[in-house]
């Protein structure tokens, strides 16, 4: 039972992990209705900036809020630079520059960076929270999570500029006609996504320590838990990630074994969304004639 | 297949060697081994070559991928001629061209990997592998198991590809019969697991008081810190792979890594036992002028060095019969080598039945500080 | 996708590649010819993937699997039943076949990036189901399987890569030929229909779900067969041979040929086996960044695929009427 | 087809006045909305039906109805006996029902021609197989296919466009390429929503003998939804009106533009 | 003085020009209609003026602003609020969020309120559907919501293209009368593309007639009402 337990919490926290990326899915989602398979680099390389500082002898609550800034702005200027001369293109040649992306970054920062594991700070106290079960840290990546939660589900739902996002992801031309400015509206949702995988990068490398290769294995769980969740629901993706993550302990734990693990998960979400085609809290469109 | 004879002519100034590894892809990690390689030739050739040659040392980017491992190797040996091929990397990757190099006959040495297939001269003669192999070395943990606690009860956390499962068969070999009543315990992990918790965690509820830990360096820094932290206090015997203290129990914590028990045949230039030690000085005057990017705590980069020293040491060997099948033979009669960056007292043996180079290890345990070596070399 | 009219010129083009191709390993080193054989594989394998995910717009993340079993079928028949190769390969493509149709099946429920995550999964899977302890007896486990290389048949006077070069264009022009012929005819068209507007499709009388698990099978059918003839090239399978990102580079090649084009499979194919080579050529320090600004070279400048700026090029040079030039726009060559 | 012109008129003075599609007591529910309430009428054989009705009070829903795109949770409809309950989506249009759609839905890619050859797809035959092997069935059928376009193409003036993908069209050439697909199958009951939605005067003049031209050569039975009164009054042989779901009148033209509570809902005082 | 003047434009899609040429005005607070067949090239008018065609060339001149060249938001931000073709509706959002997608330049809250309940005013119907997501609406709901939107914006000058499409006769006497209304109220300039001729010449002060791309008549609404080729082609009498 102790164990089962141990496994329960540890599930929760590796979950809390792929939430924290998720949500990172979930903006990009809801301002571009893409799934940014570079995200997780994008995180990745981030998370080194801010290790960088860290190294450079900034106190980490500065170098924190610096990465948050620096990467908005490393969002921004790849939708600028990059992503806007495919706006018009077809998904997948969309989603071939993201690899394009994803490749850049990890192979980058693997040169810039070495691919040593590099340890990474967490701001949160070093002793365990409930005995050994969780530790502050995996505590504390549980509540920035859900404060990230919070404040997207406010920001889409009550704020003018969400819903202008939401618009400019739906329909840009009508957009424009209502006087949104699209351009920077994407470029925006790209700024903040980047900010969240920052937050998420920041919180997942005092886990599984930093490497260029940090984020890959992380993107496909949070990639999973965003579509169970429902892609366009911030709420969503917590509770995917949370349930991906405990789903996995159980199953390499006591059901098929840890080599299979990976393989009944992702069996489940799928039996999941064939059951319910858009995530548990997606919300499910008509397209009518 | 037919074999060739492009033995490359004695009077060239060039010696032209093959290589692969992944620069690219996931496994891009290990591409350092490949740069410090051709580091290591690129002060050979600074140095004015060997007997009077350069070395042409071209390596290319497979990404741990085994059909562009094909493709590159054929691009090796059919267009650049090489004449050999050394330190290509990786189990699968290597396995999907043994056959071919040796139906073309051509020397294939120096194989960085671990399996225990590279030492088949009978039916490969073409082929020689370089690490201790990953069962040998689990024979020595074994051994030590068997003869310090006999009643040990075993937990295994293993990569689940050919390396993983390599330790794990070389490991039940040497318990032998014990093996079933010893080990209680099996998890695997994929290199894409983001964390290794959960497979700890059940290893730990398994009631193991010992704990054989296949990992490569990122999971064995998981694994250390993990089971510290949920207080799980077993004999942590840690594969050699990840024994780096730059890169691996600094990261999991040294004070964590207390206790671990490795068996180890490399020098790490990390580790304050070596600091004055004429080896790592001239490791370190090479690394800092010929790798100035890279990082001197990734111990990858001591495999490339000797693998790299040990063709340089061939090639001297060879003298000026630079045939193919006096590389084999002198690859198969080396007695007694001890070479730069090996433990004291570890040599390479070989003979023409023999291919299996690195044969012996000493077990080391952590202090908090350094391996303390203890016992004597294992192995012959 | 109209106007798939055979001209002369058309015809004429096509029997000069197929000449050339097949002169191709008479003019070529050994090792040239293991790599053009390579793209012969990944052509046939672009083609199915097309086929699904171009022409009937179910995006699949996932077809190295197929991929994957193809291989496999072969190398375990050759390698556990001295199966001659030549048996495998249909053998491959019919067991792809059913198990793209039952794949298909459940994936109808799903849709756009639902549908890519799942058929993802199935790409992630893959490598693992073929470690599998239960499945080592015949798949060999994480050791793979060594597969030994056929020789010429009849007493032909020319190499096994010769040989094997054009078995596998033999197989090639088999395949894409049928592809063709039921992409230019009526379930073609209701493939396309599908793609575009689902709802009307079935208004009009498709049934949108047998066409697109068999579509679904069809393109499995395709890189099965893509998958036996690899492994026999290769002479070698093993589960790191079909991790995920196997998928991804197919995903690429069509991109990066033309969706929704026959002719851009080869350009894709050419793509994606020649392009990471050159990107290790140019940076040992990090090739993949060399290869991801290629990527992004090639859809800037050719965002509908090599085959649309091929074609773009070609409307170009023959003709100034507009009227034709925007047909050529989403015809398909 | 044209061929079909004399054999229809003599099947057609047989079955003259025979129901074709009756609809009983049909409801439609989305959520809190009833979008149908217990609509029921018949369309005999050979005739132009009007079906008009103020925004939103269900027309469309009760078209989706019959193409089995919508379920409806009572009533029943049977088309020329066979209960549309038990008929699978795309079985629909083998049965002789054939639409065209409000807010077009062409298949935006394709060029005309084959849009209309996809139109044809219920009428013809070949699978996977026969098209992969260009077994000889294919090689009959293809031509027959390609036939009946080609004369489609000319009776709809479709010539000029026939290759430019229909994207790329104007709204009344869209419509028409709709037209075009919807005969393309054959139907017995035509099924048009709104065909003349955004044509001008001189165009809905030209429309009105192209619908007469079809429903005469190709003997079809026409549900027609319209708001444009001119056409719908001139057309049809019996009008059904729909408000808030409900049926509120039906008759021939001339009684419903009398109809007081028809035009209190829907027509207005000056039309 | 125009409020709208445009001379010269020429416009197309791809290769060649739809428009040729094409000079017309609106005059403040005045009514302008351009009437034209199908594909007569209208609704690339429209198009071009908010800039939503890079081939778009020649002047457009927006109360006294050079426009051309400027991005669709930019213009749109000067006060133009357009009812395109084809409706762009926001499927996914609902009826009120769409609505508020239309004010989304506003700051003024509490004219937005006003204007809310005045649109629910016109079409009661949107009220009702006023949580249901818009891509559900049937097509005249959808088109109320279109103008609705515009409306929305407070426009200074309103693109109407085909505003009647798919509308219930009562449905567009009503729409006219808003027009009506808002142009004598709010003294809203109005460009109106319509195929409902009759109607729109009654409401018009000045029209145009465009044929494959080119202006071929122009003038006072009541004199081109009088005119032969009009009546036959527009009007039907
Ligand atoms: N899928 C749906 N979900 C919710 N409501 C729907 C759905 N489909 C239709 N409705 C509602 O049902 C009502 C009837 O819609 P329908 O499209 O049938 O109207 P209509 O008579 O065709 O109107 P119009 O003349 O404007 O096209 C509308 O009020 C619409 O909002
Ligand atoms: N997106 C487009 N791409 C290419 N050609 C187009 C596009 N939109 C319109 N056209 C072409 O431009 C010409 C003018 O079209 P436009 O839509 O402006 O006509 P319109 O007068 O508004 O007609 P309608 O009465 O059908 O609305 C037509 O020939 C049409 O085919
Ligand atoms: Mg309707
Ligand atoms: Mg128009």
């Amino acid at each position: 039972m102790e164990a089962f337990l141990h496994q329960v919490f540890s599930g929760l926290a590796n979950g809390a992990i792929y939430a924290s990326l998720a949500l990172a899915l979930v903006m990009i989602y809801q301002s571009t209705h893409h799934i940014n398979f570079a995200q997780g680099e994008l995180a990745m390389f981030s998370t080194y900036l801010a290790w960088a500082m860290i190294n450079a002898g900034l106190p980490y609550w500065a170098a924190f809020g610096l990465t948050v800034v620096a990467s908005f702005f490393i969002g921004l200027i790849i939708e600028r630079a990059i992503v806007r001369r495919v706006a018009d293109a077809p998904v997948l040649t969309v989603v071939v520059v993201f690899i394009a992306l994803l490749v850049i970054l990890n192979s980058v920062t693997g040169w810039i960076f070495t691919y040593t594991i590099k340890v990474f700070p967490s701001p949160f106290p070093e002793e365990p929270l409930f005995g050994p079960y969780i530790s502050s840290h995996e505590a504390g990546v549980v509540g920035v999570s859900i404060f990230v939660l919070v404040t997207l589900f406010l920001f889409f739902r009550f704020t003018p500029l969400g819903l202008a996002m939401r618009a400019t992801a739906e329909n840009a031309v009508s957009s424009r006609l209502a006087g949104i400015r699209t351009g920077w509206m994407l470029a925006l949702g790209w700024g903040i996504a980047a900010a969240i995988g920052a937050i998420a990068g920041m919180m997942v490398a005092p886990i599984v320590y930093l490497d260029p290769n940090m984020m890959s294995g992380i993107l496909l769980y949070a990639i999973a838990a965003a579509l169970m969740g429902g892609i366009d629901s911030p709420l969503g993706a917590v509770i995917g990630g949370l349930t991906v993550g405990v789903l996995e302990n159980i199953m390499g734990a006591y059901v098929v074994g840890t080599e299979l693990k990976l393989t009944v998960a992702l069996v489940v979400i799928i039996g999941v969304l064939i059951f319910k085609p858009t995530g548990l809290f997606g919300r499910s469109f008509v397209t009518r004639v | 297949g037919e074999q060739q004879t492009d033995d490359q002519d004695a009077s060239v100034d060039e010696i032209k060697i093959g290589s692969t590894n992944p620069y690219s892809g996931p496994a891009s990690a290990y591409g350092t081994i490949g740069r410090a390689e051709s580091a290591y030739f690129k002060m050979i050739n600074d140095q004015g070559g060997i007997n009077g040659r350069k070395i042409n040392f071209i390596s290319l980017d497979d990404g741990y991928s085994p059909p562009r491992t094909v493709e590159q190797i054929r691009k090796l040996v059919e267009e650049e001629e090489v004449l050999f091929l050394a330190g290509t990397l990786g189990t699968p990757t290597n396995s999907a061209i043994h056959k071919y190099v040796n139906a073309k006959g051509v020397p294939h040495v120096f194989v960085n990997t671990g399996a225990t297939k590279w030492g088949d001269p009978q039916n490969f003669p073409w082929t020689m592998g370089f690490n201790l192999s990953y069962s040998n070395e689990s024979k020595i943990y074994a051994q030590y198991v068997l003869e310090n606690k006999p009643d040990a009860k075993i937990a295994i956390l293993y990569q689940n590809d050919d390396y993983g499962k390599d330790y794990v068969h070389g490991l039940k070999e040497g318990l032998g019969d014990k093996a079933d009543t010893m080990i209680v315990a099996e998890a695997s992990y994929e290199v894409t697991d983001p964390t290794i918790d959960s497979q700890i965690i059940s290893l730990r509820a398994s009631g193991a008081d010992t704990f054989y830990n296949v990992t490569t360096p990122k999971f064995a820094a998981q694994a250390i810190r993990k089971a510290n932290d949920i207080g799980w206090k077993p004999l942590h015997l840690l594969n050699n792979v990840s024994t780096s203290v730059g890169t691996v129990l600094e990261p999991a914590g040294l004070e964590k890594s207390v206790g671990l028990i490795t068996a180890l045949y490399l020098k790490d230039p990390v580790d304050p036992q070596w600091a004055d030690d004429e080896d790592m000085k001239a490791y370190t005057e090479w690394f800092n002028k010929y790798m100035p990017d890279e990082s001197i705590d990734d111990a990858f980069n001591v495999n490339g060095y000797i693998i790299a020293s040990g063709v340089a040491r061939l090639l001297e060997a060879c003298g000026d019969d630079l045939t193919r099948a006096n590389i084999m033979k002198q690859m198969a009669s080396i007695k007694d080598l001890q070479m730069p960056m090996m433990l004291p007292g570890i040599t390479w043996n070989t003979s023409a039945e023999d291919f299996f180079l690195i044969e012996s290890a000493q077990l080391a345990r952590f202090d908090g500080k350094e391996w303390a070596l203890f016992g004597d070399v294992i192995g012959n | 996708m109209g106007g798939l009219y055979v001209n002369r010129t058309r015809l004429i083009l096509v029997a000069l590649v197929v000449v050339l191709a097949c002169a191709l390993p008479f003019v070529l080193s050994s090792y040239r010819v293991f790599q053009f054989n390579m793209v012969l594989v990944y052509a046939i394998v672009l083609l199915g993937l097309n086929m699904l995910t171009g022409f009937n717009g179910q995006i699949s993340l996932g077809h190295g699997a197929f991929y994957a079993i193809g291989a496999y079928v072969a190398a375990v028949l050759m390698d556990h039943w001295g199966v001659p190769y030549w048996v495998t390969v249909p053998v491959a493509g019919v067991i792809c076949f059913i198990a793209g149709f039952l794949f298909g099946l459940p994936a109808l429920r799903l849709h756009g990036h639902y549908l890519a995550l799942a058929t993802f999964a199935l790409g992630i899977s893959m490598p693992q189901i073929l470690k599998y302890k239960g499945l080592e007896e015949w798949t060999g486990g994480v050791q793979g399987i060594v597969i030994l290389k056929p020789e010429a048949p009849f007493g032909l006077n020319i190499s096994q890569d010769q040989w094997l070069y054009l078995f596998t264009l033999i197989i090639a022009l088999v395949m894409f030929w049928l592809a063709w012929n039921l992409l230019r005819g009526r379930i073609g068209r209701a493939m396309v229909a599908i793609r575009d507007h689902p709802i009307a499709a079935e208004a009009m009388g498709i049934d949108v779900a047998a066409v697109k698990t068999l579509t679904f099978g069809v393109s499995a059918l395709y890189a099965g067969v893509g998958g036996a003839l690899g492994a026999i090239v290769v002479q070698f399978v093993a589960p790191d041979s079909f991790v995920a990102l196997v998928s991804i580079t197919f995903l690429i090649g069509i991109v990066i040929g033309g969706l929704a084009s026959i002719s851009g499979v080869i350009y894709g194919a050419l793509f994606i086996q020649f392009v990471p080579n050159i990107a290790d050529e140019i940076s040992k320090a990090a090739p993949w960044a060399v290869y991801g600004l290629f990527l992004l070279a090639f859809i800037f400048l050719a965002p509908a695929g090599i085959a649309g700026f091929v074609r773009a090029l070609w409307a170009r040079l023959t003709t100034g009427s507009t009227r034709k030039k925007r047909a050529a726009q989403t015809q398909e060559t | 087809m044209a061929g079909s012109i004399n054999t229809s008129k003599v099947a057609e003075s047989q079955q003259a006045n025979s129901v074709l599609l009756r609809v009983a007591g049909i409801t439609v529910r989305f959520g809190g909305i009833v979008a149908l309430d217990d609509v029921s009428f018949d369309v005999r054989r050979g005739e132009i039906a009007g079906l008009i009705g103020p925004n939103g009070a269900g027309k469309t829903t009760l078209f989706n109805c019959l193409s089995r795109l919508y379920d409806w949770q009572n009533g029943s409809i049977e088309f020329e006996g066979t209960p549309l309950a038990d008929v699978r989506r795309h079985r629909v249009a083998e049965l002789g029902i054939g639409r065209t759609f409000q807010n077009l839905a062409l298949f935006k890619t394709m060029s005309v021609r084959d849009n209309i050859k996809v139109g044809a797809h219920c009428r013809s035959r070949g699978g996977f197989l026969a098209n992969a092997l260009r077994l000889p069935l294919t090689g009959r059928e293809e031509p027959k296919v390609d036939a009946r376009t080609e004369t489609l193409i000319e009776l709809l003036e479709l010539g000029e466009v026939a290759d430019i993908p229909a994207v790329d069209l104007p709204f009344g050439t869209q419509k028409r390429v709709e037209l075009g697909r919807a005969i393309a199958a054959q139907p017995s009951l035509l099924l048009l929503d709104e065909p003349a939605a955004g044509l001008n005067h001189q165009e809905v003049e030209t429309f009105i003998e192209l619908i007469r031209r079809i429903h005469e050569e190709l003997s079809l039975t026409i549900l027609l939804v319209e708001h444009h009164m001119n056409l719908v009054m001139r057309v049809s042989d019996r009008v059904f009106v729909l408000d808030f779901g409900r049926k509120i009148a039906d008759g021939t033209p001339d009684e419903i533009r009398r109809d007081p509570e028809v035009i209190r809902a829907y027509l207005g005082t000056d039309s | 003085m125009p409020i709208l003047e445009v001379s010269g434009l020429c416009a197309g899609y791809g290769a060649s020009d739809v428009l040729h040429d094409v000079s017309f005005s609106v005059e403040q607070g005045g009514i302008t209609t351009i009437l034209g067949a199908n594909g007569a090239g209208k609704t690339t008018v429209l198009r071009a003026l908010c800039g939503m065609l890079r081939s778009a060339r020649g002047s457009i001149v927006l109360d006294q602003v050079q426009v051309n060249g400027k991005a669709t938001e930019s213009i749109v931000r000067l006060g133009v609020g357009h009812v395109p073709d084809g409706r762009g509706t926001f499927m996914n959002l609902t009826t009120e969020e769409n609505l508020r997608v239309g004010a989304m330049t506003r700051r003024d809250k509490a004219a937005v309120a006003a204007d809310f309940e005045r649109v629910f005013s016109y079409f009661p119907r949107l009220k009702e559907r006023r949580h249901q997501q818009a891509g559900t609406l049937s097509g005249g709901e959808q088109q109320m919501l279109a103008i609705s939107r515009a409306l929305m914006l407070n426009p200074r000058l309103l693109l109407l293209d085909e505003p009647s499409f798919g509308l219930a006769p009562l449905v567009v006497q009503d729409i006219f009368r808003i027009m009506r209304t808002i142009n004598e109220v709010q003294k809203v300039a109005i460009l109106l593309v319509e195929q409902n001729a009759s109607l729109a010449l009654d409401l018009a002060s000045t029209a145009y007639i465009l044929e494959t791309g080119r202006v071929v008549m122009s003038g006072p609404a009541h004199e081109l009402r009088e005119a032969e080729s009009v009546r036959k082609s527009y009007l039907g009498y």
